[in-house]
């Protein structure tokens, strides 16, 4: 078990893949060079979406939007370990495992345009909608677990939240939840070292944020964000253990947001350029890019790049095109059945 | 069979247990202890463990569960030990219950009941009196709920469980006990959404709901007056039409309520009743309700509680006018 | 100085910092980030971190330590990063800040304040654009302000901030950045609980508050009726008398509020006013508000905000009554 | 440091005094006789005005009441460790700590007859109200002890709360920001077994409550909650820990709560006779004496019982003298200043 060999109370990490692309066998995950390249195309995909969609909000074409860059691997990774059935619930800043689970990018970058269709994923897709208030998701993800394992069901529901999310009360109670409960659970920690300027340091005087599966009767595990690997070796062990009826773990993925919290925010307000210089060094893509080019697996990305770039520009084309929502769209769904006085207000305009 | 409150819930639940197996019920002590006021009792004996959950001491993680328990194909009715305590709810039904099935347009939804002891008259703790009913009833997407007697329980509670949205249930703790009435042991059902003319008169409309009709019934027993009254039993989306068209007829209205008079639920009554009834109004519509200040501990609950007098004062006021 | 609501609402927190050592303010990002809307900047270069305090990411942890710290001899100023979020600190809130007073009869006390960005209009995300303020103002206890300009900014919060009781002070988002105006480098206090007539008429009274009142002003600005503006100022206790007396001349009154339609303020507001003027009231009160439905994304939010046309709608259909 | 010692990973405990009253002399704290005597007063005076408050209730002269029977040592150590100017913030179940730091009985007794008045301690106590939200006084004791700290005194904050308490998201923040700001705070944990009718490994998949403190990064501690020397080193050690600007503790008291939940509880619905009987035998008062009687600090407690059964009856006598709140009473304290419509409605009776 990854979980007895890497003990976070010691500060060990686990990391497949160093800085330059050269990768432990002992630790490496059974991976086709098929799904290999799938992953990175997906990471490929997220980071040109993920410019797009900062660009469309400088044009005023999209809302307030929240990077990714820097966190596909740690995003992708335990996607990676999910069956069809499984659950994805998300926070915000989670693109990469959804455009895996089978999210289309026009419907992402139609919610970060502002319609609530951009929440209506494919039937089947067992994603949840993006959940602003921080952590509120995580019990959500117990629920849907308790559920599963309630009618005997195999499935699993993992859950991603930041760094910052493990303060809030909710991501201890659903925590504790889990334990108690047993869930089919896997809680994934994006620590991006921010919760918009608040570093990681400031937001829990705990050593790590893997650790605090002590407190909740089940393992916790610290691994290195950036490498995808890693990400992906710690997420099907956990998820694995919970379709075996094992329980939940918590996995700490140690990484860094290289953009702005948001696009309304800027980072040189309270980060310094060599930091986030350091971090660029520690690009997740390069470092899978090189492994992959390594094993002949790649050659080069320029043709997947073209590739990319209309796949983005296409689905940004789609996104836009999709007609803003009616006076009735915006009532219908209020309740499962419109109450005579919505009905009135509705059709009344100023009433 | 003859029945009070706790029991004509009980046997809601157990009903609705037996005849689907996605209701699921959860929440502090609801299992082998029976609920705090006993209303789950036996429920965890012919159901079992995995849908008769005691949960540990988290009143958002209990909701947030049971949202995410929705989401997934259960019904989850969930219960909150006290009114006073489901504030720590409110992100959960506010952000999410409230939400999700315009967030998605209708692909995920929260049939969910939260139920929970609400008003005062036993004597209790702090925070065990509240009647802040009108904190749910402004959130769109909820649906909030008041029985008046067991047989309305049972009718009101089996139809929250089956509505496709999120239901806010709340039980006048003051009535738990107070009377037995004969309630169907099967099925029984009563639609959400619909108010009920519990007595009917010319002279002034009363309204009220929950615990307060007893004492209404009480209140106008000897009067002279010929008043009409009317249990809410849905505070949102309200009934307002049943309300206007009596208001409309006998020209006269009173709005009792447990809550304190400011921003409570007699307001927006009071307002419907305005709009929709100016020209017949032969008076202000009265507003029977709390101060506003806290709910006192019990040596000084005198000085808070709506009483009969009070009622029959406001009922004088407006005949007066 | 020209100031518009962010630096006037930054020149109150800076002015009683200095005026006062146990005010501090908290919460997330107010820090070096000076909070998101930059209403805190340089706060934390002249007063400390140790009196600027950013805080891990938890609303109801910021909102019980800064009660605590109240219980201690600190005045403490919480930040809520959206109005959204702070359904988080309702328990807290409810339950502590505004009962510490009656509970220990007077001994222990919250003199806090708990702002926080209210009310739509900057294209934002979901749960950035709520005006709840009646779930705040139904509880008693609790003083809800929300300023409407730059120079009221600066004076409410001057005065909230000295208040011994806590306040929820709401800071219209979209008027943070709206307008200049000439407001004192100096102290500059407004009383709580004051209502303020901007604008003298005689046909009709239109109320409201925060972002509305521009949007009344530019709304009637060209109508030939002559309208009398009140800005609320004070959700809570409220100053109805203003309110009142002035529709007691104009005898007609339209009530103007981003909030749901259905127990939001307009409810209280609008029965007050029968209450006390139904004898000089020509016409039933106008509510001009968003439907009873959640805020929708930015593409929809056309269907939902109050406009101009809206309010003249109103003041016509009580003018023509 | 004990809390080097006694790691609750490893499901240690620090225990001074067995079960018969022996005390192991290498972790015996300092303590006069006299103060030693004080302390079996108090727990004896806990015990006896326990008892009257249940008879009181039954009698209908008094409202719902939890006992604390069982828990007198697990309250009292904590409270010894207090210097004058500390603050001490309880839930509801801490009648002894509170009378050592010096709340008269018969406010106490006003308190549970349901007068607001029972919250008004004697100026300077630094007691705070009972509070009946699980957990939610634990972020006041975190901004108690902030406040202290700003100012540069070196008063300590002690907080009390149940094993259910932890469960709660207040108990999580209030500890994270305690140890984020490294304030002066003791948290005491006395975990009785129960949250009304939920046993405490329902409450948490955590093998010890006292690890959770991992989760914080400052030192947690599991004690012997029978044992009032233990309960008193421990916290000792804590609060010497706080006030030298070294931060937080938490102990978990390991204790029993030997009666009902409250008066309106029925404890045989959900726990057997004979696990009652087992505590019994562990009862904290049984012990304690036995240790005095043995070091012949005390004879016997004959007299000390009547001493306080005279106590506890002219308590319960003056808390019923004093007279119900008038209408004023309890309109005046909802602002400080009496807003108009609230004038109208405290004059207008029924309006
Ligand atoms: C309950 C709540 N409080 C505050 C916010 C404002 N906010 C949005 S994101 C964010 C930081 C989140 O940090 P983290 O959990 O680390 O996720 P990240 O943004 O780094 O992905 C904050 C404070 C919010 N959305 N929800
Ligand atoms: C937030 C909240 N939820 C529920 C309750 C009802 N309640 C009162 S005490 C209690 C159990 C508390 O257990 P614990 O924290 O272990 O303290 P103990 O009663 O054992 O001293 C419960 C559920 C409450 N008072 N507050
Ligand atoms: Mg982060
Ligand atoms: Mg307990």
């Amino acid at each position: 078990m990854l979980t007895d060999e890497f003990d976070p109370m010691k500060g060990e990490m686990l990391r497949v893949m160093d800085e330059e692309g050269n990768v432990d066998p002992s630790l490496m995950p059974k991976l086709s060079d098929d799904v290999l390249l799938k992953a990175y195309r997906n990471m490929l995909l997220t980071r040109m979406a993920d410019d797009k969609a900062v660009k469309l909000q400088r044009q005023g074409r999209l809302g307030a939007y929240p990077p990714s860059k820097g966190q596909e691997a740690s995003q992708l990774g335990p996607a990676m370990a999910l069956k069809e059935g499984d659950w994805l619930v998300w926070a915000f800043r989670e693109m990469g495992a959804l455009l895996w689970k089978g999210a289309p990018l026009q419907t992402l970058y139609l919610y970060w345009m502002g319609n609530e269709l951009g929440n209506v994923y494919p039937d089947g897709a067992r994603i949840t909608p993006a959940v602003v208030p921080v952590g509120s998701q995580i019990p959500h993800a117990v629920g849907i677990a308790y559920a599963s394992k309630l009618r005997g069901e195999k499935d699993v529901t993992l859950a991603y939240f930041g760094d910052g999310a493990t303060s809030e009360g909710e991501f201890h109670e659903g925590l504790n939840f889990a334990g108690v409960f047993h869930t089919p659970n896997v809680f994934v920690c994006q620590n991006n070292q921010f919760a918009i300027s608040t570093r990681r340091e400031k937001q829990s005087a705990s050593a790590s944020l893997a650790q605090k599966a002590i407190a909740y009767g089940f393992p916790g595990i610290l691994v290195d964000g950036n490498d995808v690997l890693a990400m992906y070796a710690a997420a099907k062990e956990a998820v694995d253990r919970a379709r075996k009826g094992k329980g939940p773990t918590l996995i700490e993925s140690f990484t860094y947001r290289m953009s702005d919290h948001t696009t309304s925010d800027d980072w040189r307000k309270y980060r310094s350029k060599e930091e986030v210089a350091e971090w660029e060094r520690k690009d997740p893509l390069k470092r899978f890019k090189a492994y992959l080019i390594a094993q002949s697996i790649l050659e080069d990305d320029e043709l997947l790049v073209k590739e990319m770039t209309e796949i983005v520009e296409k689905a940004a084309a789609e996104a836009e095109a999709v007609p803003a929502p009616s006076r009735s769209d915006v009532f219908a769904h209020t309740y499962a059945e419109m109450p005579p006085y919505l009905k009135g207000q509705l059709g009344g305009g100023g009433k | 069979m003859m029945m009070n409150m706790v029991q004509a819930i009980n046997s809601a639940l157990a009903m609705e247990m037996e005849r689907d197996p996605s209701v699921v019920v959860l929440g502090e002590d609801v299992g082998v202890d029976g609920g705090v006021f006993r209303v789950t009792e036996g429920l965890v004996d012919k159901y079992g463990e995995a849908r008769v959950i005691d949960t540990p001491l988290a009143e958002s993680g209990i909701t947030g569960m049971a949202i995410g328990m929705a989401f997934n194909g259960l019904r989850p009715v969930a219960e909150i030990q006290f009114m006073g305590f489901s504030y720590l709810t409110l992100n959960q039904m506010i952000n999410h219950a409230a939400r999700m099935r315009n967030r998605t347009r209708g692909r995920i939804t929260v049939p969910m009941v939260l139920r929970m002891p609400y008003g005062a008259g036993v004597k209790a703790l702090e925070h065990h009196s509240e009647s802040t009913e009108a904190l749910y009833a402004q959130i769109p997407g909820l649906k909030v709920i008041v029985p008046s007697t067991p047989l309305e329980a049972k009718g009101l509670l089996t139809s929250a469980i089956r509505d496709p949205d999120p239901v806010i249930f709340l039980e006048p703790t003051r009535s738990y006990r107070m009377l037995k009435e004969e309630v169907p042991d099967g099925e029984y059902l009563v639609p959400l959404g619909k108010a009920r003319t519990v007595q009917e008169g010319d002279d002034v409309t009363v309204v009220g709901w929950g615990a307060m009709i007893p004492l209404i019934q009480r209140a106008v027993a000897n009067l002279q007056a010929s008043v009409e009254i009317i249990d809410l039993r849905t505070i949102s989306p309200m009934d307002s039409e049943t309300v206007v068209e009596s208001v409309k007829r006998t020209g006269r209205a009173v709005v009792v309520h447990e809550a304190p008079r400011s921003f409570g639920p007699g307001a927006e009554i009071a307002s419907r009743i305005y709009e929709g009834a100016i020209l017949k109004l032969e008076a202000p519509v009265e507003r029977v309700t709390a101060p506003d200040i806290t709910v006192p501990l019990s040596k000084g609950e005198d000085h808070y509680y709506v009483n009969e007098q009070m009622i029959r004062d406001g009922i004088e006021r407006t005949l007066r006018f």
